[in-house]
């Protein structure tokens, strides 16, 4: 037996396997074309049925959670962004909203159901941009830059609202950064309105696939008792059968005022997950069309910055602590976060989905083949900026 | 010009041919050999064996040693281990390959005197078409002994090969 | 010993009735159910609170360092009931000189990851944890950066 | 036998010109093609929409840096890109692209060679192709080169016994192995064309083979050896510059030999779909004049700055070539030509238009499904076809 | 315009064939020695093309096509056996498989 040179492989050297196979370790990243991102797999392979994979993860660990620490209440909203950084918003909203629940704060109804809107087309980006990367990976190259068509008009939008398209950090504790612009109700209509048409279009190219079919139904099975013990949320669990979403649970920003359904399959495979997030984006667009047709939002807009008061002179948050869970793109966003009664956090930790959801990428592609790994692994939609934080 | 043709895929058979032998590496006597089958089929053009030459070129070349190189892949065997031979063998090895080479060049040469001559076009009858009939009617009883053969080696490969005997 | 505000709080109550001295206190606040946990019993709380309290869900483990304050370090667990819907959060508090602490990841698989993370960096060891390595950082690390000590600017040489 | 030689030089060098300039250009139009499938414009800074784009890419390639990874083995890592562009390269030299014709007073065919056993020799010359993949995989040192190389030997092995098996079927209906000859009992229009033709329609055979081909070219939707989510860019991986430049021109010229198979076999290679006299021979000239006219109605209507001045540009490129059509003295080699092209160009359009659509297939189907559906369907096609040959003659 | 007399071929035939039997005593890879095989008997197919030249007679391509089918059936099940045998012994070496068990 030899070191493999990764810690939790030990490579048996050639012919000294048990069963009398030979192994081979093959390190997928982490620059790999399929693991989205900086994510190293160590795979330990027997032709080509992984036997053992081990995920290393770290690559973009950035020390977020410590530099809160030295950033006042405000400031730290940016850190957020970084996080996840296909959807910042979602982050933004959690960490607001913790930091509010400490402060006891309630923010204008307008506000919050611009958060919402601003939320949901944020899903509908994480969503794009999962589903043209994961078609990508199993082959089919067209469903990606339709994808990225929409995922375009979507960051248009978050320009028009914050000047950027990426990092917004538009939600600010107390509301918002800034006043809508000018003919956004407009534009954000004409995407919305088209928007039902482009999920069919995706849909025509993969759901009757055959060949779609036959590469995610019944890959990347695991039961639903495996992945709540393996701390797995969002979608996924979704597509094993578990009706669970923080927006009906624990509802937080007005979400119970929305009427919405929650997208459930039972088959827990890579092709239940692609239809439970296909169906979420044709939810997410009905609210952010019930959030446009809304009494709030015709209304003034000016309580909107009723933040600037605490801006400018500052706010001390009470000595205290919450943990405020969010349901983002990918699942469970929670954010404790700890105050000592100074102006800025004592701690915030980000109980972020994408950690717990990759925590289980050896349970689900042990004893499969590679080329279902890439199809397992790209079902999970993880984002390792989420991931190493 | 077919003496010409003659000489170079002569020499390139005969040398891809030594390479096979003084090769350490699998991998490299393998290509050798299909250089040797390559130069061959040209040579049974020469001789009007038109359909030989592209069945050599499809079967050995194209199917039987893709076979070979596949399996040293597959098995990633190494280079050969140098291991000490008998001095009988290292010192007459050579010499008695040499004297059995030119023994039957003479014989060759006694047999064959040079009255008879090849030259491209000589004989045409290796078409596909005289193959063909041949197969089906003189030689079909061979013809279909050999598809039984094949099955027969279909079989035990895969008994072989399989992973586990259960 | 659990506070008496806490008793008419299922959950807290129920913990207290199946093991009275693992409780050391709680608080409710902002909607939020915290409870102190001896640190020696953690395990078996957790196992008690995922069997029959239908805890089924582990959110999260994460720590917390009072530093200079002693005990310096709260681990902090994120527990979650889907049915009937409830999150109760635990606190242990470890000594700085030697932070020590029994792994729950008998109980949930998925405190795997998270103990490591904690153990990478606030260097709280779990005892039971079957793969304890750093994870966020290199194997050759020094140091453990969320803690308070570690400065947030300048660089190793 | 010296204008022989002076004229196969001759032939060589205008098919190599040609060929190399289709290999630039095929990867233009698919970049095109595939552009315009995906609602983007493709290429388009370099030259007037692009077309100028495979010379940039030719000029990046060559100066781009030749990196030669250590612990490869050396010979056969600068051998196997050579192997695989010399493979695809030369079979092309069978393909008959046009009947007769007198150039200068010399009558010659419009085929490098009429090989008797034409068919063969595009088999034989196509199984050597593997070499090359396999070879670069394996001697590259890399994981995933090696297992690229491995999966696309196993790949090609098993395609190859379903593509022979739909190339015999015409090969029975024509009764001889020489292209030409199989092309000449197809003249007469579409319906004698062995797709539609025989006792038994070879439609499935058509299929069959185009299905096996692009298995055999490793394109979309079996594009497993290379598919670089899995393995990065397999057998390839290691390779750069023209090196790499090889591999990807073998891919694209194997594309074009099938597609010209492909028409030769069962699309009736140059000959029109309908007898000249019957008014095929103006059809190139209504298309090339319609897309003259759409090109200049759109250099009118222009959507960008650029189209101003290149789209009348092309248009009226494209209404000369019409006019050349009609050309008595021309239409006599310029038709079958056209006719050729169209055929093999509907083919590789196919071949791009598929890999702006499909996923891919994982490794056991494909496997699965050469030896459970394509090989039983090409040898009952096989089967029918010979019993129906030997009873009607 | 030269022609090529017949014994050049059939020494040609002999080359090999000897080359082929150097390669099968002396090479101690299995897979080598199975390639030497191989060569020999591409050696006596050339002979028979050649001796079919000079008879003017199709019989024997025939014979040279039935040792192709052999070699190709010999290939498929000498390369099962090569398998089962790396796998069992971790061996490509003759000289060290040379019991009937273990």
């Amino acid at each position: 037996m030899s070191e493999s040179g990764v810690p939790g492989i030990t490579v048996l050297e050639t012919g000294q396997t048990e069963t009398g196979a030979r192994r081979m370790l093959l390190n997928m990243g982490p620059q790999h074309p399929s693991t989205h991102g900086v994510l190293r797999l160590a795979v330990e392979l027997d032709g080509e049925i992984v036997t053992k994979c081990v995920p290393d993860i770290g690559y973009l660990h950035t020390g977020i959670e410590k530099e809160f620490e030295v950033k006042t209440y405000q400031q730290a909203v940016t850190l957020t962004d970084r996080v996840d950084y296909l959807a910042p918003l979602s982050n933004n909203l959690g960490y607001c909203l913790a930091v509010e629940k400490l402060l006891g704060l309630e923010i204008p109804p307008q506000a919050q159901w611009m958060r919402v809107m601003l939320t949901e087309l944020t899903r509908l980006n994480s969503h794009l941009v999962w589903l043209g990367t994961h078609a990508m990976d199993i082959g089919a190259m067209t469903v990606f830059l339709y994808c990225f068509r929409e995922r375009e008009e979507i960051l248009k939008i978050f320009e028009m609202f914050s000047g950027q398209r990426m990092m917004t950090s538009y939600f600010r504790i107390g509301g918002l950064a800034l006043e809508p612009p000018r003919g956004w109700h407009q534009r954000i209509k004409t995407f919305i309105d088209s928007f039902p048409s482009k999920v069919d279009e995706y849909e025509d190219l993969l759901t009757t696939n055959r060949i779609w079919i036959g590469r995610t139904k019944g890959v990347g099975r695991m039961t639903l008792e495996d992945m709540l013990d393996l701390g797995v949320t969002g979608p996924m669990l979704r597509a094993a059968g578990l009706k669970i979403d923080a927006r009906r649970d624990d509802p937080y920003t007005s979400y119970e005022k929305f009427d919405f359904e929650i997208p459930i399959r039972t088959e827990s495979d890579v092709y239940a997950r692609y239809q439970v997030r296909v169906e979420e984006m044709r939810q997410s667009a009905r609210i952010v069309r019930q959030a446009l047709d809304g009494e709030k939002m015709k209304t003034q807009m000016e309580a909107l910055i009723y933040h600037f008061k605490i801006v400018t002179e500052g706010f001390r948050v009470p000595e205290g602590e919450v943990y405020q869970v969010i349901e983002s793109p990918r699942g469970e966003l929670g954010f404790y976060v700890v105050s000592d009664g100074t102006t800025s956090p004592y701690r915030v930790h980000m109980r972020t989905p994408s950690f717990g959801n990759l925590q289980a990428t050896p349970r689900m592609v042990e004893g499969t083949l590679i080329a279902d790994t890439i199809a397992s692994i790209g079902s999970m939609d993880f984002v390792l900026g989420d991931t190493d934080r | 010009m077919d003496l010409i043709l003659f000489g170079i895929f002569a020499v390139v058979a005969v040398l891809c041919a030594i390479n096979v032998v003084v090769q350490t590496h699998p991998i490299s006597s393998a290509i050798s050999l299909v250089g040797v089958m390559g130069s061959l089929a040209v040579l049974y053009l020469l001789l009007g064996a038109e359909f030989i030459a592209a069945a050599q070129v499809i079967v050995y070349a194209g199917a039987i040693m893709v076979l070979f190189v596949f399996v040293i892949m597959l098995l990633n065997a190494g280079t050969e281990g140098k291991k000490g031979r008998s001095l009988m063998v290292q010192l007459l090895g050579a010499p008695l390959l040499v004297a059995f080479l030119g023994l039957t060049c003479y014989f060759v040469q006694r047999l064959f005197p040079q009255a008879d001559e090849v030259h491209f076009g000589g004989f045409t009858g290796g078409t596909a078409k005289a193959i063909g009939e041949a197969l089906f009617t003189t030689y079909l009883l061979p013809f279909e002994v050999t598809s039984v053969l094949i099955l027969i080696a279909i079989i035990g490969a895969i008994v072989l090969a399989r992973k586990e005997m259960d | 010993m659990l506070p008496d505000n806490l008793r008419d709080h299922a959950v807290a109550a129920a913990l207290a009735a199946f093991d009275a001295g693992a409780t050391t206190g709680g608080k409710f606040e902002r909607g939020e159910l915290t409870l102190e946990i001896a640190p020696a019993r953690i395990a078996g709380v957790c196992g008690f609170l995922k069997h029959d309290q239908n805890f089924v869900r582990l959110s999260s483990v994460t720590a917390v360092d009072r530093y200079p304050a002693e005990p310096r370090f709260e681990v902090v667990y994120h527990l979650h009931s889907i049915q009937p819907y409830g999150r109760l959060r635990l606190k242990c508090r470890l000594s700085g000189a030697k932070p020590e602490i029994e792994s729950v990841t008998a109980v949930w698989r998925s405190a795997d990851w998270y103990e490591r993370e904690v153990f990478d960096l606030f260097g709280i060891v779990f005892r039971g944890h079957p793969d304890l390595r750093r994870i966020m950082l290199p194997e050759d690390w020094e140091g453990h950066p969320l803690r308070k000590d570690y400065p947030v600017t300048g660089s190793r040489v | 036998m010296d204008s022989f030689i002076v004229i196969s030089l001759i032939k060589v060098a205008v098919l190599f010109a040609v060929l190399l300039t289709t290999l630039a250009y095929l990867q233009w139009v698919e970049r095109k093609v595939i552009a315009h499938i995906q609602v983007r414009p493709g290429p388009y800074r370099v030259g007037p929409h692009g077309l100028l784009q495979p010379l940039a890419d030719v000029i990046k390639l060559i100066t781009k840096e030749d990196l030669m990874p250590s612990y490869v083995n050396r010979t056969l890592y600068l051998a196997a890109p050579f192997i695989a562009i010399t493979m695809a390269l030369l079979s092309i030299c069978v393909i008959p692209f046009g009947p007769t014709i007198e150039v200068a007073g010399v009558r010659t065919w419009m085929q490098m060679t009429d090989l008797n056993i034409g068919v063969l020799f595009v088999l034989a010359v196509s199984s050597m192709g593997v070499y090359g993949i396999a070879l670069a995989g394996w001697a590259s040192n890399n994981k995933y080169s090696l297992l690229g190389g491995l999966r696309s030997s196993a790949q090609m092995i098993s395609y190859e016994l379903p593509l022979s098996l739909a190339i015999a079927s015409p090969l029975l209906l024509a009764n001889s192995l020489s292209l030409r000859e199989v092309v000449g009992k197809q003249a007469g229009g579409v319906w004698t064309w062995n797709v539609l033709h025989g006792p038994f329609p070879q439609i499935f055979a058509f299929l069959i083979f185009l299905i096996a081909a692009f298995a055999e070219t490793n394109r979309v939707p079996f594009d497993l050896p290379e598919a670089e989510n899995e393995l990065v860019a397999g057998f390839h991986t290691e390779y750069s510059s023209m090196k790499f430049a090889s591999f990807f021109m073998a891919e694209y010229a194997n594309m074009i030999t099938v597609s010209c198979m492909a028409t030769v076999l069962f699309l009736g290679g140059w000959t029109p779909p309908w007898p000249a006299e019957y008014g095929s021979r103006f059809v190139p000239t209504a298309i090339f004049a319609l897309a003259g006219l759409v090109a200049l109605y759109h250099g009118v209507n222009y959507a960008r700055r650029r189209d101003k001045y290149s789209l009348p540009v092309f248009g009226v490129i494209f209404l000369a070539i019409a006019a050349l059509f009609l050309l008595p003295m021309v239409q006599g080699w310029l038709l079958p030509l056209f006719w050729f092209f169209a055929k093999a160009g509907a083919i590789l359009f196919a071949f791009i238009w598929v890999r702006g659509t499909l996923p891919r297939f994982r490794y056991d189907q494909l496997m699965g499904f050469t030896w459970k559906f394509l090989f039983p369907a090409a040898m009952l096609n096989l089967l029918v076809t010979g019993f129906l040959v030997a009873w009607f003659s | 315009m030269s022609t090529v007399p017949i014994s050049y071929f059939l020494t040609l035939s002999a080359v090999l064939f000897a080359l082929g039997v150097a390669g099968f005593l002396f090479r101690r890879n299995v897979i080598t020695v199975f390639m030497s095989i191989e060569l020999m008997l591409n050696a006596v197919n050339l002979s028979f093309v050649t001796f079919s030249y000079q008879l003017k007679k199709v019989d024997g391509h025939l014979f040279t096509f039935f040792v192709m089918v052999v070699a190709a059936a010999e290939a498929a099940v000498g390369l099962a056996i090569i398998l089962t045998i790396f796998k069992n012994r971790k061996t490509l070496n003759i000289d060290e498989v040379d019991s009937m068990k273990d």
